[in-house]
């Protein structure tokens, strides 16, 4: 009995997907059809959310449960060679209960938003589809109780996120960014691949958790790790492994160098953005990383590493939103950026706090992403910054979910992201294996200047002066958002969206609002709710013998400084832009128009021109030319991607080699058996 | 006495005349010099009681196969040295040190002289080669050479099908298909 | 005394016909090893000796069947007249055209004549006896090297020959010349095959590939028939032209006119295509050497034929008064009726086309050597095997036991 | 008889004599002809070391040897005839349409 | 086993020989035969499936003892497993010949026979227990595929592929033959004299092999590494590859490769007392040929070209098994490892050429990156057929390639050779750049390929052909159970008899 209700959240979505699939065959009428597909598809998603909430109140999830055990659907796989055997289990534990339910719940919210925003595309019940098959892959690779399963649904999600970005596969750019992010994960895939046949190669097994400990992380939770056969496992192989996780991890969850595909995947319809590209698969990286961390803490090499790529990122990622013009970009960047928090979490051992971030990410970037799309959607698919503005007028609602959404990520005291963040930068100020003052510091530069562009965001979309005169569209800019049969477009009117589009934002405004407080240290219940409910399924740091480094100041001062961080970077934004505002130009941006510098230059203000020589010109510089033309186009775009390109060079140098002429090949031939032959010779003469 | 004299004289003329032949920019001059090799080999072979290979070295390399040769060089008219050499280009330079490395560290490292002791004794030596001999290692239910050589037969068989195959002149192709 | 007699007159029953015994060791000196310095000197002074008279029965057998006076006017009957064309082809002078490789143009008729003569190397002429110090007799063939790959060592000097008209062909910078040697080659190629295969049927009755034995397997009852008079053994009727079933002597008299390259097979010298083939820049003594080379190697051919199918230095019956003519009178007549055989076939027959030529070797000589070579295969072994009522052959085991 | 790594010498001299050319002609003829002469030292080989062991087994290996070189050359000739007929030109070097 | 024993053991290749003969005769005789390849084709194709009849019913019987013929072959259960596995790869090989050759206009029986005779060279070659057996084996390998490789003869790009395979071919059979007479005269066994009976010479167990005897298996090396396209002896593969018709090319990737990878296979094991002393210079040839083959490959735009690169890359991860076989624990997964990647390998290059083949019409093979361009809207069958194989040779699940990479990754580390399986993992990411490039032209790619004007003689064979080979390359990355029993009897070439 306890079995069945997990089982459903899981099930579910796949009859939810089997229904939209099949749809097409049963219903004929495409308006019926339509109106089937955008009720049963968020339906299921809810009821399964409903049925997480009954299983997290019927056991309370403390202990961790393998279900369904010994059901070996895939037995034949694998097994009597080499003596693996690969159970069809899942695992119900803390971190699986808790990812079903931001999975099940968010997505169903967006699921619901979803149905308004798709409402007028001809092909929902395909979107849904997907949509439906999406979650059941995300619930089973959160659900599932070994690496097998876990990489059937990092790989289902996977194609789903493919299909879904090239929704509108017709237009070039979509299919092309589509690709862009099935290569990338491809890569990252080989790593996870790779990683898990270390597993069995070490362990023997691919289960994390079975109900006789014979798991591999049953196996990790000692103070030394031994195999199956009771052997030690070597520190530099759980390195390994470990290191091969996490190209999985960096490539799911858009980490240097693997970041290039997710602003590019903003292609696909804003729905899949805030439910793949934000809230959930992305944030899969984090989750393996958490399950693993039974593993990770055995290797301080690889906990490190993901630290400096988390922190690296953060910082990168946040410089990179500075000079965004779309406005799903600047998110996306956004989302780079706060999953490298969620990695240096991790990486500093602090696993529940990343979880805790991923659960606060979930809900603000999804409000984002939902708040840009009612955005996008009133501007009959217009997502460029500079053609916005004013809005806050016409768009009371959404400016009001946004803005709740900016202050919880920018940090703004007591909402959401402040705690979730502010964890984290404790943690990183003392990571265990030194150099924590300076990924604090990264954390807290990031954190400024996150606070900026997201205020930078919303001055541009919905303060500064109304580029619309009495809401009319000066210029219809088509994009590929555009709806054809829309009736408005032709007025060019912006359009409030529909209620059922705004529902689910006052939802998740609220959890933005007040779940970072629920859950954090001053919560009801003694505080500390999130970290005490996953503790079960997070390995101490203590587990390897690791201690963290004494705190760097009090844990008020610790506050103030995030607080005071975010505060400068919103008002820094506010205050700038205003000027901005002033001075009447519209089209400009103070990040990327040099004349507006010298305008701020001409007029006197001290400050003026060392935030200009630091910021602007420095940090401009640095954002626009060496990192998003430099790094990011240059070197770490398209398929030709830094060592990629370096490979191509060698490849045509070692080309030159096949010069068609036989004798030259036999020449070559002749070489190798020449050092061949006399190598051998050398080598047994020495023996 | 005799069998050393022999031997140095044959292997003198073995090795002059291959390396005419690799010297040599003329096809036939080529050919003729290793139709010389061939044979002063065959005349070794008899030393080495081989008399049959020696007698099957003349028939198949000297008779069949290098007239072979100097059928098609002269089929192809390529007796002209219509190709200059370069003698000292890279290739040629690089082939000669890689050769001659190969060839003294051969040497130098020994592979020739440290030989596992051989069983050698005149029962060993008696029939050694003869017709008889060949015959019965070939055909016998009770030594593995059966096998391979029914299997040359079928090698053979392709060569015959290949060279038809490459060289007949296709009706398919006079039609102008 | 009485036992030797006996002994002697077993031996000749035996059928190893001695017309003179010699004993083993003459004032120390061991005879029987002087045996191939014998047989070389008779070699060379058949071959040698015989060519004009060659030349002349040629011309005289020719024109008495073509009905015509033939040579007549230096000697009786022309017969000085073979004198008078060696002396023209020794003085003659030597021509040597322009733009050939001399090395090679002065290298290949030579080839021609030495190969054609080292063939000649292992071909038994007779049979010698001797009596051992034990009063035992035993019999040496007459010949220049008894070795035991004799009929191999035939066959690779026959497949070296080619090399000679090749290259004259190729070396004398003549397009008649080049096409009258890759004539020559391929017809040789060719029928190499059907020569060696019908070679290779005899080599199975026999049971051994050394010409002497060949010779003394052939010293048989006709088929194995032991019930037959003692006259018949070794006699004509058992030799191998018979006892191979006719077919592979056809084959090999066909297959060694066409390898010596004579009429009706003489495509390599068509006039009226080729000028002289292979030949036509050559003159005086190197054409000498060529003509030389041909006769040698016709008389080459012969003996092989003569050894192998029709019984070698064996008198055609096994009773007086042929067994008292020395066997190697008897195989010099052998070697004459295949000389007088080519030239009838070239006084009767006309050159075929090239591409008959082709056909007859390769569809119609080959498959039917083939079929020969299996069904006489599949013949000795059943007569070798234990099922068989015939009576048993010669086989290897016994030539080997019986030596 | 002589000592066997005489005979082994002499043959892996002609080896790399044959590997050398290979190397260096352009006549591809030319280049199957030292492609021939190093099967022949192989075959020399295999007879001293039989010899050396007293065995048949040198003798064997020749001879299959021999089959696979006849066979080598019959088609190898083939080819050669046949690249020249489309292209009238023989050249090792000339043969290079396809590269890189 | 006795003679009569033996032949039965063999029986698969005498029925490829046979039906070879009958192949041939039945064109030159028969003037209807020679109309379309159909009669030829399917003639082939019966022989070929009563082969592997034989051969699984051999499969199925263990045998007590595999050496046949006193020693010159072993028809062991590995044996049977090559057998099987290359019957169906000339199975397919022949059945898109069909449909190509039509479409070339290149329709001759002798092509099958000599196919067919190819086909019994590779199964020789991985029944050799003798090493001139073996050599006689590559050779009628080699020998028939020189003459396919110029099949095409009024193509010059085909004939200079047959002369340069020819001449380089033969100038390392030259090698492979010198090997064995320098391991015949090192492996002298007391009493016999010398041997090249790998049997035989795998008893010496623990010996230190003679300088003559490591001489002789580096050139063994050199000449098997040629037929495997090793790095450093793999430079004619591109060129041949290209040149080839393209059926031919499929056939030669795939079947010699089998081979070639099972003679070394069972070499290397026979020679595995003596590991300490190759077993690096494999390791260095497998890192060579992983790296330079996956280089090479990036930059091509020819797909012949690109896939003959491929299939040098492959020879060296497949290079890995060897390398693994030589420690004895990880023995029995080397050989499944091995068995299973070459079965991966042949039906996903098989599958890539049969698309080529498909595609390719009378007047020119389709082989350029530009002939596949936006294939998808054209012909979307082909390229979806297509993207299967890319994505099975990338290793990507769920995909067979990527379990037999799995395999390969897992024995690396079972042999402890670490930097091994770090290079295969490495090389595989740069692998999935280019085969993802074909991908990204069929689907994405604007503008027309080549123009699809087919002939529609004989379609089915190669459709029959590219979905028997997708089926179960997908098949086989799904449950590769089914290839369980080819596995279970590769692992018991360990046991040597």
């Amino acid at each position: 009995m306890q079995n069945i209700l997990p089982q459903l959240v899981l099930w579910l979505p796949l009859l939810g997907f089997l229904f939209c699939a099949a749809s097409g065959l049963v219903i004929k009428d495409p308006k019926v059809q339509k109106k089937a597909v955008s009720l049963i598809a968020p339906g299921v998603v809810l009821l399964a959310f409903v049925f997480a909430l009954a299983v997290l109140f019927q056991t309370h999830a403390r202990t961790l449960v393998p279900l369904i055990p010994g059901t070996p659907l895939l037995e034949p796989w694998f097994t009597r060679y080499g003596g693996l055997r690969v159970d069809f289990n899942l695992v119900l534990d803390p971190l699986s209960l808790l990812m079903a339910l931001i999975i099940t719940g968010v997505g169903g919210l967006i699921h619901v938003y979803a149905a308004g925003y798709m409402a007028e595309d001809k092909e929902v019940s395909r979107f849904f589809t997907y949509f439906n098959l999406f979650v059941f892959m995300m619930l089973l690779l959160v659900l599932g109780d070994n690496f097998l399963l876990m990489f059937v649904g990092w790989e289902g999600v996977g194609t789903c996120s493919y299909l879904l970005i090239s929704f509108w596969f017709t237009d070039e750019a979509n299919a092309k960014a589509g690709n862009k992010a099935f290569i990338v994960n491809r890569v990252g895939d080989l790593g996870f691949a790779l990683g898990m046949m270390a597993v069995w190669s070490v362990f023997g097994t691919l289960s994390f958790f079975t109900r006789d400990g014979r798991g591999v992380m049953d196996l990790a939770a000692h103070a030394r790790v031994l195999d199956l056969a009771g052997n030690p496992v070597p520190a530099g192989m759980i390195t390994l492994i470990c290191l091969l996780l996490l190209v999985g991890a960096l490539g799911k969850s858009a980490q240097i160098p693997l970041f290039v595909w997710l602003p590019d995947a903003m292609a696909g319809p804003t729905p899949v953005s805030a439910l793949i590209h934000a809230a959930t698969m992305v944030t899969a990286g984090v989750v393996m990383l958490t399950r693993c961390s039974w593993l990770y803490v055995h290797s301080v090499t690889a906990l490190q590493t993901v630290a400096w790529v988390g922190a690296i990122t953060a910082l990168l990622g946040a410089l990179m939103a500075l000079t965004q013009t779309d406005i799903k970009k600047v998110l996306a960047y956004s989302t780079i950026s706060q999953l490298g928090y969620m990695f240096l979490a991790c990486g500093v051992g602090d696993f529940s706090d990343g979880m805790f971030h991923v659960v606060t990410h979930a809900f603000f970037k999804g409000l984002l992403f939902l708040g840009a799309g009612a955005v996008i959607h009133s501007m009959l698919g217009q997502q460029d910054m500079r053609r916005m503005g004013g809005l806050k007028k016409l768009l009371p609602a959404t400016w009001g979910v946004m803005i709740v959404a900016t202050y919880s990520i920018a940090g703004f005291p007591l909402l959401s992201g402040f705690w979730s963040k502010d964890a984290i930068l404790e943690s990183a100020s003392r990571a265990c294996f030194g150099g924590g003052p300076v990924l604090y510091l990264i954390g807290l530069v990031t954190a400024f200047i996150t606070a900026f562009y997201m205020n930078r965001l919303m001055w541009k979309t919905f303060y500064t002066d109304a580029r619309f005169v009495n809401g009319q569209l000066p210029e219809l800019h088509h994009s590929n958002e555009e709806h054809e049969h829309h009736e408005e477009a032709a007025h060019g009117k912006v359009t409030n969206a529909p209620a059922s589009m705004m529902q689910p934002l006052y939802i998740l405004a609220l959890l933005a609002l007040g779940f970072g407080w629920f859950a954090g240290p001053y919560g009801p219940a003694g505080g500390n709710l999130l970290k005490n409910f996953l503790a079960p399924s997070v390995a101490p740091l203590s587990l390897a013998g690791l201690q963290p480094q004494p705190e760097l100041f009090p844990k008020l001062a610790g506050y103030l400084i995030s607080s005071l961080a975010a505060l400068g970077g919103l008002g820094l934004a506010a205050w700038l832009y205003r000027q901005h505002m002033a001075t009447g130009e519209l089209t400009t941006d103070a990040v990327k128009d040099s004349s507006v510098f010298n305008r701020l230059l001409r007029s006197n203000f001290g400050f003026d021109a060392v935030y200009n020589m630091v910021f602007f010109r420095a940090g401009g510089m640095l954002a626009d030319r060496v990192l998003w033309h430099g790094l990011e186009e240059d070197v770490l775009n398209g398929t030709a991607t830094g060592a990629a390109a370096l490979i191509g060079r060698l490849s045509l140098a070692a080309r030159k080699m096949q010069t068609g002429n036989a004798r030259n090949y036999a020449l070559v031939m002749l070489a190798g058996m020449v050092t061949l032959v006399l190598g051998l010779l050398v080598r047994v003469m020495q023996h | 006495m005799f069998a050393q004299i022999l031997f140095w004289v044959l292997a003198a003329i073995c090795i002059i005349s291959s390396l005419v032949m690799v010297g040599s920019s003329n096809p036939v001059r080529s050919a003729l010099a290793l139709v010389l090799t061939m044979l002063s080999l065959a005349v070794m072979y008899i030393t080495l009681s081989a008399q049959f290979i020696a007698a099957v070295q003349v028939v198949v390399y000297a008779g069949a196969v290098m007239v072979l040769f100097l059928f098609v060089i002269m089929l192809l008219n390529l007796g002209a040295p219509a190709l200059p050499e370069q003698p000292r280009s890279m290739q040629t330079v690089l082939a000669i040190a890689l050769a001659g490395v190969f060839l003294v560290g051969l040497v130098a490292a020994g592979v020739f002289q440290n030989l596992p002791a051989a069983p050698i004794s005149a029962k060993h030596l008696h029939g050694l080669g003869t017709v008889q001999q060949i015959g019965y290692s070939l055909y016998s239910p009770h030594q593995p050479w059966l096998f391979p050589f029914e299997a040359t037969s079928i090698l053979l068989l392709i060569a015959v099908v290949g060279a038809i195959v490459l060289a007949r002149k296709q009706p398919a192709e006079t039609e102008g298909s | 005394m009485l036992d030797n007699l006996t002994e002697a007159w077993q031996h000749l029953r035996n059928g190893l016909y001695q017309a003179f015994i010699f004993p083993e060791y003459w004032h120390g000196i061991h005879l029987p090893a002087l045996v191939p310095y014998l047989a070389l000197v008779m070699l060379l002074a058949f071959t040698l000796g015989t060519l004009p008279l060659l030349i002349w029965i040629e011309r005289v057998v020719v024109s008495l069947m073509q009905d015509r006076s033939g040579p007549n006017r230096l000697g009786p009957r022309g017969l000085v007249q073979p004198v008078a064309d060696v002396l023209k082809l020794f003085f003659k002078e030597d021509l040597q055209p322009a733009n050939i490789d001399v090395r090679i143009y002065y290298l290949a008729p030579f080839i021609t004549m030495f190969v054609a003569l080292a063939a000649g190397a292992v071909l038994p002429l007779g049979s010698v006896g001797f009596r051992a110090a034990d009063g035992h007799l035993f019999s040496v063939p007459l010949t220049v090297g008894n070795v035991n790959i004799g009929l191999l060592y035939m066959l690779a000097a026959s497949s070296v020959s080619v090399y000679g008209l090749v290259l004259a062909g190729w070396s004398s910078n003549n397009k008649y010349a080049l096409i009258g040697g890759l004539r020559a080659s391929a017809q040789v190629i060719s029928y190499e095959l059907a020569m060696g295969l019908s070679l290779l049927c005899v080599v199975v009755l026999a049971g051994t590939v050394k010409l002497s034995g060949i010779v003394e397997a052939q010293n048989s009852y006709p088929f194995g028939l032991h019930f037959l008079p003692v006259f018949l053994k070794g006699s004509i009727f058992s030799w191998y032209w018979l006892q191979s079933l006719i077919v592979p002597v056809l084959l090999y008299t066909i297959a060694m006119i066409a390898e010596t390259n004579r009429a009706p097979f003489d495509l390599p010298e068509a006039e009226s295509e080729l000028v002289a083939g292979f030949h036509t820049e050559y003159s005086a003594m190197k054409f000498a050497a060529f003509f030389a080379g041909e006769y040698v190697n016709m008389l080459v051919v012969c003996g092989l034929n003569a050894s192998v199918f029709w019984g070698g230095w064996l008198p055609p019956f096994n009773c007086f008064p042929f067994t008292f003519v020395p066997g190697f009178v008897w195989y010099g007549l052998k070697v004459m009726m295949g000389i007088f055989f080519y030239v009838w076939l070239r006084a009767t027959l006309p050159r075929l086309r090239y591409d008959a030529l082709m056909n007859l070797g390769w569809k119609k000589m080959l498959p039917l050597a083939l079929v020969w070579l299996f069904l006489l295969a599949g013949y000795s072994t059943l007569r070798q095997s234990n099922l068989s009522l015939l009576p048993k052959p010669a086989s290897a085991a016994q030539t080997m036991a019986g030596r | 008889m002589l000592p066997v790594s005489y005979y082994l010498i002499l043959s892996a001299l002609l080896f790399t004599i044959g590997a050398v050319g290979v190397l260096i002609k352009k006549n591809p003829i030319q280049t199957f002809m030292c492609i021939e002469l190093m099967l022949n030292a192989v075959n020399l080989t295999f007879i001293a070391l039989g010899r050396y062991f007293g065995q048949m087994n040198g003798q064997m290996y020749v001879i299959f040897s021999l089959a696979v070189a006849a066979a080598e050359v019959s088609v190898g000739l083939g080819i050669i005839v046949a690249i020249f007929r489309t292209r009238e030109s023989i050249v090792v070097d000339d043969a290079n349409l396809m590269k890189s | 086993m006795t003679n009569a024993q033996s032949m039965q053991a063999i029986l698969p290749v005498i029925t490829l020989l046979i039906t070879g003969m009958v192949v041939l005769l039945g064109d030159a005789f028969l003037p209807f035969w020679r109309r379309s390849g159909v009669a030829s084709g399917s003639l082939s194709l019966l022989g070929i499936v009563i082969a592997a009849g034989f051969a699984l019913d051999r499969l199925s019987h263990q045998p007590t003892h595999s050496l046949a013929f006193h020693g010159a072959l072993s028809l062991g259960r590995f044996t049977q497993a090559c057998t099987l596995l290359l019957l169906l790869l000339a199975g397919l090989a022949v059945l898109l010949a069909v449909t190509y050759l039509e479409n070339r206009r290149l329709n001759r029986g002798e092509y099958y026979t000599l196919v067919l005779f190819a086909t019994s060279g590779a199964i020789l070659m991985a029944a050799a227990n003798d090493l001139i057996v073996l050599f006689i084996a590559v050779e009628m390998l080699s020998v028939a595929l020189y003459v396919l490789a110029g099949f095409a003869r009024s193509e010059p790009r085909s004939e200079e592929a047959a002369l340069k395979y020819f001449l380089l071919g033969a100038f390392a059979a030259g090698f492979l033959l010198y090997g064995i007479a320098l391991i015949y005269g090192g492996a002298a066994i007391s009493g016999l004299g010398g041997t090249t009976n790998l049997a035989l010479l795998h008893l010496r167990q623990g010996s230190v092999p003679g300088f003559m005897t490591v001489a002789g298996l580096a050139l063994v090396l050199v000449g098997l590494g040629f037929k495997a396209a090793l790095v450093p002896f793999h430079m004619w593969a591109p060129d041949v590859y290209e040149g080839s018709p393209t059926s031919v090319t499929g056939f030669m990737a795939v079947v010699v490769k089998v081979g070639a990878f099972a003679a070394l296979m069972r070499l290397f094991i026979a020679f595995a007392p003596a590991a300490a002393y190759w077993l690096p210079a494999i390791q260095i040839i497998a890192v060579l040929t992983m790296v330079t083959g996956n280089l090479l490959a990036v930059t091509q735009t020819n797909v012949k070209r690109m896939l003959a690169y491929s299939s040098v890359a492959h020879a060296g991860y497949l290079l890995i098994a060897v390398a693994a076989a030589a420690t004895p624990a990880a023995q029995p997964l080397a050989l499944q490892a091995m068995v299973f990647y070459l079965a991966a390998y042949g039906l996903m290059t098989l599958g890539a050429f049969a698309v080529l083949a498909w595609l390719s019409h009378r007047d020119a093979d389709c082989q350029t990156l530009s002939d596949l361009r936006g294939l998808v809207r054209t012909d979307p069958a082909a390229a979806w057929l297509m993207v299967i194989f890319m994505l099975s040779l990338g290793g990507i699940p769920p995909t067979m390639g990527f379990i037999g990479k799995w395999y390969l990754f897992t024995a690396a580390l079972q042999s402890h050779q670490l930097w091994l399986a770090i290079t295969l993992a490495l090389v595989s990411m740069v692998a999935v750049f280019y085969y993802l490039r074909v991908v990204w032209t069929l689907c994405f790619e604007e503008g027309s390929g080549i123009s699809v004007s087919r002939n529609t003689l004989a379609p089915a064979g190669v459709q029959i052909s590219l979905y028997v080979a997708a089926l179960l390359s997908l098949l086989g990355g799904i449950a590769p159970i089914v290839w369980q029993p080819l596995m279970l009897a590769a692992r018991s070439l360990g046991r040597m008899p």
